[in-house]
């Protein structure tokens, strides 16, 4: 406290670092003890007169001012007031703001981004040259599939694969074209029917495109029939229910619900459930897979959906990035226990008293505190 | 077992009935079982509560449709009574998507009517919405006035006795995101990490879960859950002498204990009629799936 | 209070029940206020769309001055959407969804990468300050224990054997408890709908509550 | 061959790459580019995207009524309905007309038909939520300890039963869904890069 009483009341100011220019970040130390406010006032270089700029924050003690134009020199000046007196502080030199063409504080983002783009780059070359290498551990609602497509076959039934209602953007939908490509080869195979109702136009498209190759490579491009893949509406509710009328009307043996849903999820759901048909749902809208997972006989969960996509295909470009994406979960579960043990030994050591094991701690914890900005 | 699984295929009619049978009758004739406030909601109130006229203005978000408006707008309508009862300057910001600016006017017009003697512009203020979402976010952080340039109504924002010295983020003290989206999580990245806001929600249920993550991290200041989380803060209002309205949220919180009772209840019912029903097929060696 | 006297009122109390009426079965009522509906939701984001996006963001800006020529290039690209009503063009599509798609991705990995990974990672070490008392110590030690088997189990490129599967085990029974709490609060969230309209109905429309 | 599938694959190339670096640059060249790419070039194509919804839904209900499909009486009542709220938001440049339509029609409607989905709900927890394996029956017991505790009936019942919500909520449950988030989130970057490589192509077609 003594120490805080004699050390006067000062001011830096400095460009603020990482921005766009026109902005000098102002600080203020030792703020004396009942101060009220701390106004700031700024000196453009050729003028005479200081102009005031506004107040800075007392529990803080900084002040971005925002109004300042490049490369032009400013003074500043503050004072604190406190009830009997007037303290007043002025930084030496002047100061100036530009910009920058890099923000240091995004490094160890852009470190981390690097990083994952080179690992899965890797990992697809690697998948390339040899694509029985890399494993993906097996998925059992993928397994079911065919199964299922088989027993609708069997019942003389069709096949509704229903892909959500996002658009062509979401990754769970580009997940579910792949997956669709995957149970279209079967039903051209078994020589069943596939009902395929769309939400959105372009997905629609899409899906036409990708089922007509599936038929293709299953050798029976004459089975497809294009009126099957259908745009139904872009109204959620009415999209629900347009589903929900085939259901009932064509009772098919197996359903797939695979893609990004939403409210509906239920309904769709209950409806399949209730005409007895294998369903096979999956999607990455984590607040919908609940209704999935206690209604449907398999799921994929999340970024399941995405490992099935790559599983089916075996292609290296996606095989490669679930690798990719292990890795990373590797390396945060390796940070993640790092700062387990260091966060124990803290624990411990601070008890202790021991500022080594703390200092060390806490260079870490800003470390990651950085990283995460 | 001929009985259960006559059961299980009762006519869902019944059940439709029976739902709309529970949610009726409390709200005719309430029990007015208590409400118990739970911390995050007592956290935002406190936080509101304890501002004086001159720790800057509060800003509530109506980020919803009417698709949540059931939840939403008892919250809405409690924090802005809040506030003007206090007599705290309160700025209405109709939401960062255009869908939403109806559900701000809706609730406007409802305080328009409660509160004849508080004016428009000197109590509180109602801005329209800016397109940009995230992008309206940061340029709060930096002028109010040439993001607005003018409230709803088209009065300049120099004109709005309230807003005087009300720049940035400096001069609001709490951001209240009523949010039937993912806002929250905007207004908490660029409004709460990059400018110190303090930020409180009130969200739907269906979205409470996943925002816990951010109250134990202390991000957020507060929260209101679903329509409970709303009553919770209507409890809070009456118990220290504040307006309620009419307590849409409380009055439907009877309804809403009957209405998960009854779930329950078909969930459990269900359940044992299905392995009743499995292990009468089983014996019989019939499989389940070609019933 | 009694019966409603406001003609909006009556309509909007009407239109609800024609909804509910699809409880009973699918009817013409219910079909007319579910077409009522499709319509004006497309004429309310007309409406938006025109004042909110085309009107200050397209049109005044291309139009008056200082016009923004540069306007014009995201227009074309934007009017290529309409190859595809064509069998022959239908690939000029690529090109805006190129623009939109790509666009995207780039803006979203870096945010991606910090809210949802790394924050989350971070908010998970375990400080000195989660250890005050004996309960906040057994409740971060099992937070760290369901993120972690949670990650392991969505671990696909290694054989669930040894303690990879009995940690997602561990693992998918927290995420089970997760999505039952979430089960939970959306059917709390449904009811709360129900009762927003019932208490419409009773209230401002009939008047008896 | 090159303007229907290299040229476009080149241009998401450098456009993402673009709005990446975008994030590290906080020069006023990169913001200014920044805002013209997002505020005009996004939403100049998102408008158009919307049209392009605009024009399904005007030209599937003309087509219904064109050939007398049945229930052509709807899609006249759709286009009316669409009509009545965009003159009615033009003609009255969004005066209250306007906003009783919106007060009146549109949100009740909307609102009635999410409500529907508390009665569908209850079907459903009869008729479809079995705890059919470990997983499901985990979930179902979860899911009733917290409908109960969530309303004022559990608080009732047991004094306890709000913190033990909490407690569920804040510990167990909220480290699930970190994990969650954190494999999606990864899915996502993964997904994004890919796209911005050309090696994800699936949305042009997967040409």
């Amino acid at each position: 406290m003594i120490f805080l009483l004699i050390l006067s009341f000062t001011i830096s100011a400095k460009d603020t670092p990482d921005d766009a220019g026109g902005s000098i970040t102002i600080n203020v130390y030792n703020i004396p003890e009942g101060t009220e406010q701390i106004e700031l006032y700024r000196l453009t270089k050729g003028d005479t007169l200081f102009e005031e700029v506004g107040l800075i924050p007392i529990f803080k003690g900084e002040l971005d001012d925002a109004t300042v134009t490049d490369g032009v020199l400013y003074l500043y000046k503050a004072t604190a007031l406190t009830p009997d007196t007037v303290y007043v502080a002025e930084i030496k030199e002047f100061a100036s703001s530009s910009p920058e063409w890099f923000n240091k504080s995004r490094t160890s983002v852009l470190l981390f981004i690097a990083l994952f783009w080179v690992v899965i780059l890797v990992y697809i070359q690697l998948a390339k040259k040899n694509p029985e290498g890399l494993f993906i551990r097996k998925l059992p609602p993928l397994e079911a599939m065919d199964e299922a497509v088989g027993r609708a076959t069997e019942m003389g039934k069709p096949v509704l694969y229903v892909p959500g209602i996002e658009y062509i953007t979401d990754a769970g939908t580009l997940a579910s074209i792949t997956i669709l490509a995957k149970v279209g080869r079967k039903v051209a195979e078994y020589e069943t029917r596939i009902i395929n109702p769309h939400f959105d136009p372009i997905v629609m498209t899409t899906a036409q495109e990708t089922l007509k190759n599936a038929f293709s490579e299953a050798g029976r491009p004459d089975a497809f029939n294009k009126d099957d893949v259908f745009y139904l509406t872009s109204e959620q509710f009415g999209f629900a229910a347009g589903v929900d009328g085939i259901m009932l009307r064509e009772r098919p043996g197996a359903i797939f619900l695979q893609g990004y849903f939403y409210a509906e999820s239920l309904i769709l759901a209950e409806t399949g459930y209730s005409i007895g048909a294998i369903q096979i749902a999956g999607t990455n809208a984590t607040t919908q897979l609940p209704f999935f997972v206690a209604a449907c006989d398999y799921v994929l969960l999340g970024e399941e959906m995405f490992a099935a996509s790559a599983y089916i295909s075996k292609e290296p470009r996606l095989l490669g990035s679930i690798k990719g994406s292990d890795l990373a979960k590797s390396v945060l579960l390796v940070l993640i226990g790092v700062g387990v043990i260091f966060g124990t030994f803290a624990a411990i050591k601070n008890v202790a008293g021991n500022p080594v094991y703390m200092e060390i701690f806490d260079r870490i914890l800003e470390f990651l505190a950085r990283t995460a900005e | 077992m001929k009985f259960w699984q006559r059961f299980l295929n009762l006519d869902r009619k019944w059940i439709f009935l029976g739902i709309g049978l529970v949610v009726i009758i409390p709200l005719l004739f309430p029990l007015r079982l208590p409400v118990k406030p739970s911390k995050p909601v007592i956290d935002l109130f406190n936080r509101i509560d304890t501002l004086g006229v001159d720790n800057g203005v509060v800003w509530v978000v109506t980020d919803f449709d009417p698709g949540t408006m059931p939840e939403l707008m008892p919250m809405t309508m409690s924090v802005l009574r809040h506030c003007l009862t206090k007599g705290t300057p309160v700025v209405l910001h109709g939401g960062l998507w255009p869908a939403y600016i109806g559900m701000a006017k809706m609730a406007m017009d409802n305080i328009a009517v409660e509160f004849p003697d508080k004016k428009i512009g000197e109590d509180y203020v109602f801005l329209g919405y800016i397109p940009g979402v995230t992008a309206v976010i940061l340029a709060i952080g930096i002028d109010i006035e040439t993001t607005f340039g003018t409230d709803y109504y088209g009065v300049p924002y120099d004109s709005l006795p309230m807003m005087e010295g009300v720049k940035n983020y400096e001069d609001i003290s709490i951001i209240v995101d009523i949010s039937g989206t993912r806002s929250p999580e905007y207004w908490l990245m660029y409004g709460q990490q990059r400018y110190g806001v303090d930020v409180g929600i009130g969200c739907t249920a269906v979205s409470a879960p996943s925002y816990y993550t951010f109250l134990q991290s202390g991000q957020f200041v507060g929260m209101m859950g679903g329509l409970k989380g709303a009553a919770e803060y209507e409890e809070l209002m009456e118990r220290y002498g504040y307006p309620t309205g009419r307590r849409p949220a409380t009055v439907g919180m009877d309804a809403q204990s009957f209405g998960h009772l009854l779930i329950v209840v078909l969930v459990i019912l269900g359940n044992i009629g299905y392995f009743i029903v499995r292990r009468g097929e089983r014996k019989v060696g019939i499989e389940r799936r070609k019933e | 209070m009694s019966i409603s006297t406001s003609i909006w009122v009556w309509i909007a109390a009407l239109l609800t029940l024609m909804i509910y009426s699809f409880l009973y079965k699918e009817n013409p009522f219910y079909r007319l206020a579910e077409h009522i509906f499709m319509g004006l939701s497309i004429g309310y984001s007309v409406v938006i769309l025109w004042y909110n996006y085309i009107l200050p963001r397209i049109y005044e800006p291309l139009f008056f001055p200082p016009h923004q020529w540069s306007l014009i290039f995201p227009i074309l690209i934007g009017m290529m959407t309409f190859g595809i009503f064509s069998e022959k063009y239908n690939w000029l599509i690529k090109y805006p969804l190129a623009v939109y798609v790509a666009g995207y991705a780039g803006v979203q990995i870096p945010l991606q990468l910090q809210t949802m990974i790394l924050r989350q990672a971070e908010a998970s070490f375990l400080t000195p300050d989660k250890f005050t008392s004996l309960f906040s110590s057994f409740n971060a030690l099992l937070i760290f224990a369901g993120l972690v088997t949670t990650l392991i189990y969505f671990y696909f490129s290694a054989k669930r054997e040894h303690g990879l599967g009995g940690a997602s085990q561990v693992g998918i029974i927290f995420i089970m408890i997760a999505f039952g709490a979430a089960f939970g609060y959306t059917v709390m969230a449904r009811i709360s709908l129900l009762i927003g309209r019932m208490q419409f109905l009773l209230q401002d429309w009939l008047g008896i509550m | 061959m090159f303007i229907r599938r290299t040229l476009p694959i080149l241009i998401a190339f450098c456009i993402g790459f673009a709005m990446l670096i975008q994030y590290f640059i906080p020069h006023p060249y990169s913001e200014r580019f920044y805002d013209i790419v997002v505020q005009q070039w996004f939403i100049t194509i998102y408008a158009f995207m919307f049209i392009f919804a605009y024009r399904s839904f005007f030209s599937h209900h003309i087509r219904k009524v064109k050939r007398r499909k049945t229930g052509y009486i709807f899609s006249i009542i759709a286009i009316a309905s669409a009509l009545l709220m965009a003159v009615g938001g033009f003609a009255t440049r969004r005066g209250d007309f306007f906003d009783s339509l919106y007060n009146y029609l549109y949100a009740p409607l909307q609102a009635t038909m999410f409500s529907l989905l508390a009665f569908f709900i209850a079907s459903a927890a009869f008729r479809a939520f079995r705890a059919r394996n470990v997983q499901a029956t985990l979930l179902l017991v979860t899911a009733v300890i917290v409908m109960i505790g969530r309303v004022p009936l559990g608080d009732y019942l047991w004094r306890g039963m709000p913190d033990l919500i909490e407690w569920i909520m804040t510990v167990p449950s909220m480290a699930a869904m970190r994990g969650i988030r954190i494999g999606v989130g990864l899915g996502a970057v993964a997904t994004a890069m890919k796209i911005i490589l050309g090696v994800e192509r699936t949305y042009m077609g997967g040409t």
